[in-house]
This record gives C-alpha cells, structure tokens and sequence, in this order.
C-alpha cells in the first residue's frame, strides 16, 4: 500500500487540481473564472503527462555525451514533454479566444456574471 | 486599461531591457538544437520583449517598432515558412516533412535532418512571436489608448 | 508525386490556402473568396480521386515525414475516411458557394479572416477524418473546434455567449479526451491507432483502459452534442451567421460521429466495448432518449433555424442509435446517415439562410405562401429535404433509418423501433407546420403602394422565379442529390460501407 | 441542479481514482510505456526517440527532434492553432476595416 501510494501520489495530486478546475467551470458564475478553472484543467493534464514521464533512474532528455544513447533508462521519456508543448500552445490559444470573445460579451452587455448576463439577453 | 501616463523611468528601464531579452531569445531559438529551447518559447520571449515597449510607451509610440498591421500577416509567413519546409521535401520527391529529400547539396542525411529542424524552428518563432503580439493588440483594440 | 501524396494532399491543400489567405488578401480582400472556393474545389477533386484509389486498391496509408507508424504519424485512407472526407467536402463546397451572396451582408469587411478560418475549419475536419494518430486527432479537433468558436462568435449580438459556452464546453471535451489518450499512453506506450488496437487485447483487465474509453467518448461525445451533452448546441447554430451555421451543421458534429466510430470500432475491441464494458449500449439508450427530446423541442421552436437546431439534436441521435446498436446493419445506417443528414441539413440551413437575406427574418410564425412566390426554387429544395428528414421513401432518408431500423429488429430491441417510427412521425408535425403555412396560408392583403414597388414587379416576372442564382443553384442541387443518393443508395452501402465494418461485429 | 452538479464533479474524481490503480508506478523503467518493444512486438516510440534521435538527427535534444521532426506534422497543426486564434482575435475585435485593406480607418 505504502508501495502504491509512494508511486502514486502525483496523480492523486493533479487529480485534486482537475476537480478543483472542473469545480470552478461548473460552479462559478462569472465567466472569468469559468475561464480560469478552464485554465487550471488544462494545466493540471499538462502536468499529468509530464509527471508519467518520469524515470527515477533517468535525466534531462538532451543527449549527454558521457553517457550515450544505448540505454533508454538513462533519459526519461521525451515524447509527453513533447506532446505537452503542443497542449500548451493549443491552451494560450483557447485563452486567447476566449478572452476576445469575453470581451465582445462585455462590449454588448457590459456584464460577465451569467445570470444578469441570461437577464440582459432576454429582455433584448 | 487605465489612462496612460508617461513616465520616463519604466520606459528607460524598458528599453535597456529589452534587446537583451531579444538577444537571449534568439538564443533559445537557435540553440534548442542543443538544450531545452527551440521555437515556441524563443517567439514567446521575443513576444515579451516585444510586449513590454509596448506596455511602457503605449501603443502609437510602440507601432514605430512593430507595426500592427504586420500581426497577422507575419503569423501567416511563420505557418508558411514552415510548410514550405515540408513542402519542399516533398517536391523532390519524399514524403511530408521529410527533411531527408531536402533539396541542398553537399549534406549527409542527418545533417540535412538538423537543418530542416532548423528552419522548421525559426518558422515557429516567427509565427508565434507574430501572432502572440497580434492577440495583444487586437484585445486593447476598443479601449481608447492615447 | 500528386499519386504518392494524395492521401495527405486535402489537408495541406486547405491548409496552405488558409495560410496564404492573409498574406496575398493583404492588399486585396476580394481575392479571398475566390481562392477558398478555389481551394474548396480542388479539395472535392482530390478526395474523388483518393475515393476512387481506395476503391480500386485498397487501403492506403501515408506516413509523414517518412517515419513508420509507431515512430511517425500516419494518415490512413480506408473506405470510411475516403468516403466521410468526400462528403464533407462536397457539402462544404455548396456551401461556401452559396456564401457568396449572404457573407459580405452579415459580416461586412472581413471576409479575409473569415474565409481563412472556414478554410482551416475544413482542414482540420479532414484532418480529424483521415488521421491513424490519436494524438494528431487532438490537434486537429483544436484546429476544428477553435475555428467553429470564431465561426459562431461573429454572429448576431448574443452569438459571443453563445460560442463561449460552446468554447467552455468544447474545451472540457477537448481535455477530456487528452485526459482519456494520457491513460491510454500511459498503459499501452503507443500513440497509433493501428498499434493500440494490436495492444489493447494484450493487457489485462485495466481500470485505467475502462477510464480512458468513457473519458474520451465523453469528450468526444460534447463535441457530437449526443443527448445529455447537447447543451451548446441550439444557441451556438441561432445565432452563427448563415453560413456558419449551414457549416456547422452538417459539417462539425458528423466529424466528431466519425471519431466516435472511429474510436470505439478501430481503436478498441467491439467485443470490448459492447460486452467488458458497454459503453455501446448507453449510447444507444442516450441517442434514443436524444431522438424524443430533440423531436420535441423541435416542435416547440419559433424560430426555424433554432427549430433545425433541435432537429439536429435529434438526428445526431440517429447516428449515436446506429453507432450504439453495434450490428451491422445499424453500423451502415448510421454511416448512411452520416452522409443523409449532411446533406439534408445543409439543404435546410442554405434555405433558412436565404430565408434571412430575402425578407430579413426566419420567423416560422411568419411565413406565408409569399414566400414560396418569392423563392419558389428555394422552397422546392426545402420541401424535398423535409420529406426526406422525414423519411419518405424515394428520398435518401427512408434508407438510412430502414437500415436502422433492421438493425434495431435484429438485435430484438422493440423500443429502439418504436423510437425510430415514433420520431419520423414527430419530424413531419414539424416540417408539415412549416410547408403548410407556405403552400396553404394566404398571404396578408398588401398594403397599399407595397405591390408596386418596382423591384417586386421584377421579381414576379422574372422567369425562373429567383433572382440571385448563386443562393438557389447550391440549395437546388443538394436537395436534389438527395434523391439521387436515395436511388443510388444500394451501390454506396454495397462498394464502400460494407467494405469496413469492423471485424467481430 | 446543484446536486446534479455535485454528484458530476464527484463521479469524475472518483472515475479518476479508479483509473488511477491501473496506472503504473511513477518512474517505474520497466512500465509499458518505456518498453523497447511494446506487448504486440512493435517499436516502442519512446525509447525508439530515445536510442535515436542523436543517429538520425544530429541533434542532443531529443525533444526537439520528436517535435520538429518524427512528430513534424503535430507541431505544424500548433502553428496553425496559434495561427487561428490570431485570426479569431481578428475577425471578432477589429472594428473596422482597417488598415489590412490599405486604407485609413
């Protein structure tokens, strides 16, 4: 059991960080902070795949010269660290968007907490 | 944005900072090859280095560096140089993003490999330097800057 | 070299006109439009091409960069993915030719960026079609997702909440489903899809493979708008401009059915997802429970592209019931229907669409037998591609809910039947509603003067009836393929869906 | 509706928990993920970019060979992520026609 949790404990870490995230998306009313427990959602993947990367056994994947390349062990693995490069652009991307579409919202109704927004909708 | 106020001090201070930021993030493009580095965060902190003149001198005076006309359109020439790269391996004769078929002489196979790495790098850097201060602008656009 | 690369020239083609869209528009914006349809033709060219390829030779594959599979990333071209790119492009093709006439109207100025994004909207459509990677999947859902965000974001004044919701929950999908690929990685060590199907049966029972399934299909499923998780749906197609919105419609949730089938009858087992853990049934149910709600609100609506919007909800239910009953006959109705109600609801919104340039509103309330004067071509598509949601049988519909419907008597589930006749009842009581008011209801006396009008002289005596031929001649022919695809129906199912159902259905 | 909400946010944790026990211990060298050759007998991706990345590339940073090169066509499809938002922030804030037409706003 210690064995599980000691190899475990990451996750159960992000795993807090995703409910809390998802929690804000759910739960808040104002729009911004539903983009902000987006961005914590995302993050907190972002960092579940780069803690499964890790090797206790390995080291920065750039190629040291003393050690060589022959055995894999030696370097954690490249590929989530590399996946995760993509995730990040693709989240400043979403941000970005969301955050030009927020501010249209507020250029029409000069809100961004929904129920006054759901209110200022109807009775146009 | 509050009402912009000029002060000579944050604008000294930023213009002495910012080509070094540049220089340091020319480094990270083109020494990704070598340690963790390479396009996205080089652009990114060209970007902010872009960003901070633009947040000490407001926006008219910075356009005098980075017109914002250029966002977009300079964006699409990252994508582009990018593509190209690709695409110029594949016109003679490999595949997609095959850098091995690209067509320079006097190359072995890997070298020829690092090389596309290379400018597939500093196609990236330039599209999300571009493009990052494209977003800048166009979410102050409506806000009265002075 | 056009003959080796042709499964990955689609995308790249829409990409590299997406891109060059801003560079060359710079200083002519009208040059836009022309090269995206340009773009758009080319692309329904190649994917013919590549269709008949596949059909003539098999599969291909396609490995960029020159790395095999498990190493690179690989595009495949089964039967499937050939046959849902080139549907997709042909409707998109209509559609952007239609645009000509209604985009300039509602989005005056900035037809660089939009037709950019259009461009790059298709491009990660077809990505998404044609990828063997999953991880590549999620990046071009980004592509896809993000660029439906700003399709819909530039519509009327409540469109931006609209497509923030759309983003807020499209964004949840989006992770999710990077979420569910992580544990999958994690477990198997492949990004392929090919390679993880080899994999997947090698493992022992694995919480974290059951957790990686539900968690992508829900992901992928918000993106679908299957039942429960429609909630963006009806207001982002409101309030999108025209041809978004005839974009979208039969475009972006047909995709994400595709990756649905793609990952749960290409990625895992049938037998894995229909017995260990049946996430194929819960579909079916849901989708069932999707096809009365939608059917319902339907007739409920005003508004007639809110009212097409609901339909969607319910006809996205036909697919998820075909996808859930993992038969045969049901996997062949749902594809069949893939292809049908792209067509029909992109029939549907070009009609709204020039409902809205032609008198300024889409008010079912409001329609009269002017109308079908005004746009009698128009009217006449709308007609065929109402009998054919309906299901009438010479039209393409009947056969995809026949197939569907045999699929439901061979698996002896009755409730999916009665479902299945049930709604085509309640689609005609809300096309019915529509095509009543405009061939039976009268239309309101003219007032004085208004008759006159020199323009609407012209109208009545203009030959064929419709002014502006670039708004009829897509909806014209769309509709008419319908009857066409109906005809032909029994060549598709037999020279291209029956070719790939998936082993050990 | 809020306890929907709840009992939402709650069966996502615990499907994540759940999940969780199937998942290897962290920086365990013998998972599946860093196998040599993965279970069905093909090349397992990571240690493949691993052993040659430096042979093939020549480049020490195994991370950005994977990024530009073995997994080139991802990385083009960020580009174009970042390159839509741009386009988004465009198309939804600007305006006016502005000065892309060549003419004074």
């Amino acid at each position: 059991m210690t064995d599980f949790f000691l190899g475990h404990y990451a996750y159960f870490g992000i795993i807090t960080l995703l409910i809390i995230g998802l929690y804000g998306m759910i739960f808040k009313k104002n729009l911004a902070k539903k983009l902000i427990g987006m961005t914590i959602f995302q993050v907190s993947i972002i960092m579940f795949y780069v803690a499964s990367a890790v090797k206790w056994s390995g080291t920065v994947p750039v190629l040291d010269p003393l050690a060589g390349a022959a055995d894999a062990a030696k370097y954690i693995s490249p590929l989530q660290h590399c996946l995760m490069l993509t995730a990040i652009v693709v989240g400043v991307a979403t941000s970005g968007v969301a955050f030009s579409l927020l501010i249209a919202i507020y250029r029409h109704y000069k809100t961004l907490d929904e129920s006054v927004l759901m209110d200022r909708m109807k009775s146009s | 944005m509050l009402k912009y106020k000029f002060n000579p001090i944050i604008l000294l201070v930023s213009r002495v900072v910012s080509p070094f930021i540049m220089i340091f993030a020319l480094y990270v493009i083109f020494h990704g090859h070598y340690s963790p580095g390479g396009g996205f965060q080089g652009g990114t902190m060209f970007a902010a280095a872009l960003l901070l003149i633009r947040l000490a001198a407001g926006f008219d005076i910075a356009q005098l560096q980075f017109k914002k006309i250029l966002g977009t359109p300079l964006g699409s020439v990252g994508v582009l140089i990018y593509f190209g790269t690709g695409f110029l391996a594949m016109l003679s004769g490999g595949e997609f993003l095959n850098y091995h078929f690209l067509p320079f002489a006097g190359f072995k196979a890997d070298e020829l490999r690092s090389l596309g790495i290379l400018m597939v790098e500093i196609g990236v850097g330039l599209a999300v330097l571009a493009i990052l201060v494209a977003i800048y602008d166009d979410l102050l656009e409506g806000y009265p800057h002075d | 070299m056009i003959i080796y690369n042709s499964p990955a020239l689609v995308p790249l083609l829409l990409l590299a006109t997406a891109i060059s869209i801003p560079v060359l528009a710079i200083k002519k914006t009208k040059l836009a439009y022309p090269l995206a349809v340009g773009a758009s033709l080319f692309s329904v060219i190649l994917s013919s091409y590549n269709i008949f390829r596949v059909w003539k030779s098999g599969p291909l594959t396609y490995h960029f960069g020159g790395w095999i599979p498990p190493i690179g990333i690989e595009y495949v071209l089964d039967p499937l993915s050939a046959f849902i790119a080139l549907v997709i492009n042909i409707v998109a093709f209509f559609v952007l030719w239609h645009a000509s006439g209604v985009q300039e109207r509602e989005i005056p100025g900035k037809s660089v960026p939009y037709y950019s994004l259009v461009l790059l909207f298709l491009c990660g459509a077809n990505g998404i079609i044609m990828t063997g990677d999953l991880f590549n999947l999620y990046v071009f859902l980004e592509i896809f997702s993000l660029a439906g965000y700003g399709l819909i974001g530039i519509g009327e004044k409540q469109a931006p909440v609209a497509a923030f919701r759309y983003l807020i929950m499209g964004t949840v999908g989006a992770s999710f489903y990077l979420l569910g690929l992580g544990f999958l990685y994690i477990v198997t060590g492949s990004l392929n899809m090919a390679d993880i199907k080899n994999i997947l049966p090698l493992i022992d029972s694995n919480p974290a493979v059951e957790a990686a399934l539900s968690l992508m299909v829900i992901g992928i499923g918000i993106k679908m708008a299957i039942f429960p998780l429609h909630g963006w749906l009806p207001d982002a197609y409101t309030y999108a401009p025209s041809t978004t919105s005839s974009l979208i419609a039969p475009i972006g949730t047909k995709v994400a059915a595709y990756a649905i089938i793609r990952l749960l009858f290409f990625v895992f087992d049938v037998k894995f997802v229909s017995r260990t853990l049946p996430i194929t049934d819960l579909i079916a149910w849901l989708a069932a429970i999707g096809i009365l709600y939608g059917s319902v609100m339907a007739m409920a609506q005003k508004e007639m592209k809110r009212m097409l919007a609901y339909s969607s909800v319910a006809q996205i239910g036909y697919i998820g019931l075909g996808i859930g009953m993992a038969n045969p006959l049901g996997f062949i109705g749902a594809v069949l229907h893939i292809l049908n109600h792209a067509f029909m609801k992109g029939t549907l919104f070009l009609v709204a669409a020039n409902l809205r340039k032609n008198s300024g509103h889409s008010d079912i309330s409001r329609l009269d037998a002017s109308y079908r004067k005004k746009l009698p071509w128009s009217m006449a598509a709308f007609t065929l591609a109402a009998l054919s949601m309906i299901g009438l049988p010479p039209t393409a519909g009947f056969f995809s809910k026949w197939y569907l419907a045999l699929g439901a008597i061979d698996r002896g589930n009755w409730v999916f039947l009665a479902v299945i006749l049930v709604s085509s009842l309640l689609n005609a009581v809300y096309f019915f509603r529509i095509l009543e008011k405009v061939y039976l209801v009268p239309p309101p006396a003219p007032k004085a003067g208004e008759d006159l009008s020199p323009k609407a002289k012209k109208r009545r005596g203009s030959l064929i009836g419709e002014e502006e031929y670039g708004l009829m001649i897509p909806c014209v022919i769309l509709s008419f393929s319908l009857l066409l695809l109906g005809l032909g129906n029994a060549n598709i199912v037999k020279g291209i869906i029956q070719r790939i159902i998936p082993l050990g259905m | 509706m809020k306890i929907t909400n709840w009992l939402l946010l709650i069966s996502f944790g615990a499907l994540l928990v759940y999940a969780s026990f199937g998942l290897p211990n962290r920086g365990d060298v013998s998972a599946n993920m860093h196998r040599e050759k993965s279970l069905a007998g093909s090349p397992g991706a990571s240690s493949y970019y691993i052993r040659n990345a430096y042979r093939d590339a020549e480049t020490p940073n195994m991370v950005t060979v994977i990024l530009a090169d073995y997994r080139g066509y991802d990385t083009l499809g960020e580009e174009t992520v970042i390159l839509t938002a741009g386009l988004i922030c465009y198309l939804i804030l600007r305006k006016k026609r502005t000065k892309l037409d060549g003419k004074k706003t």
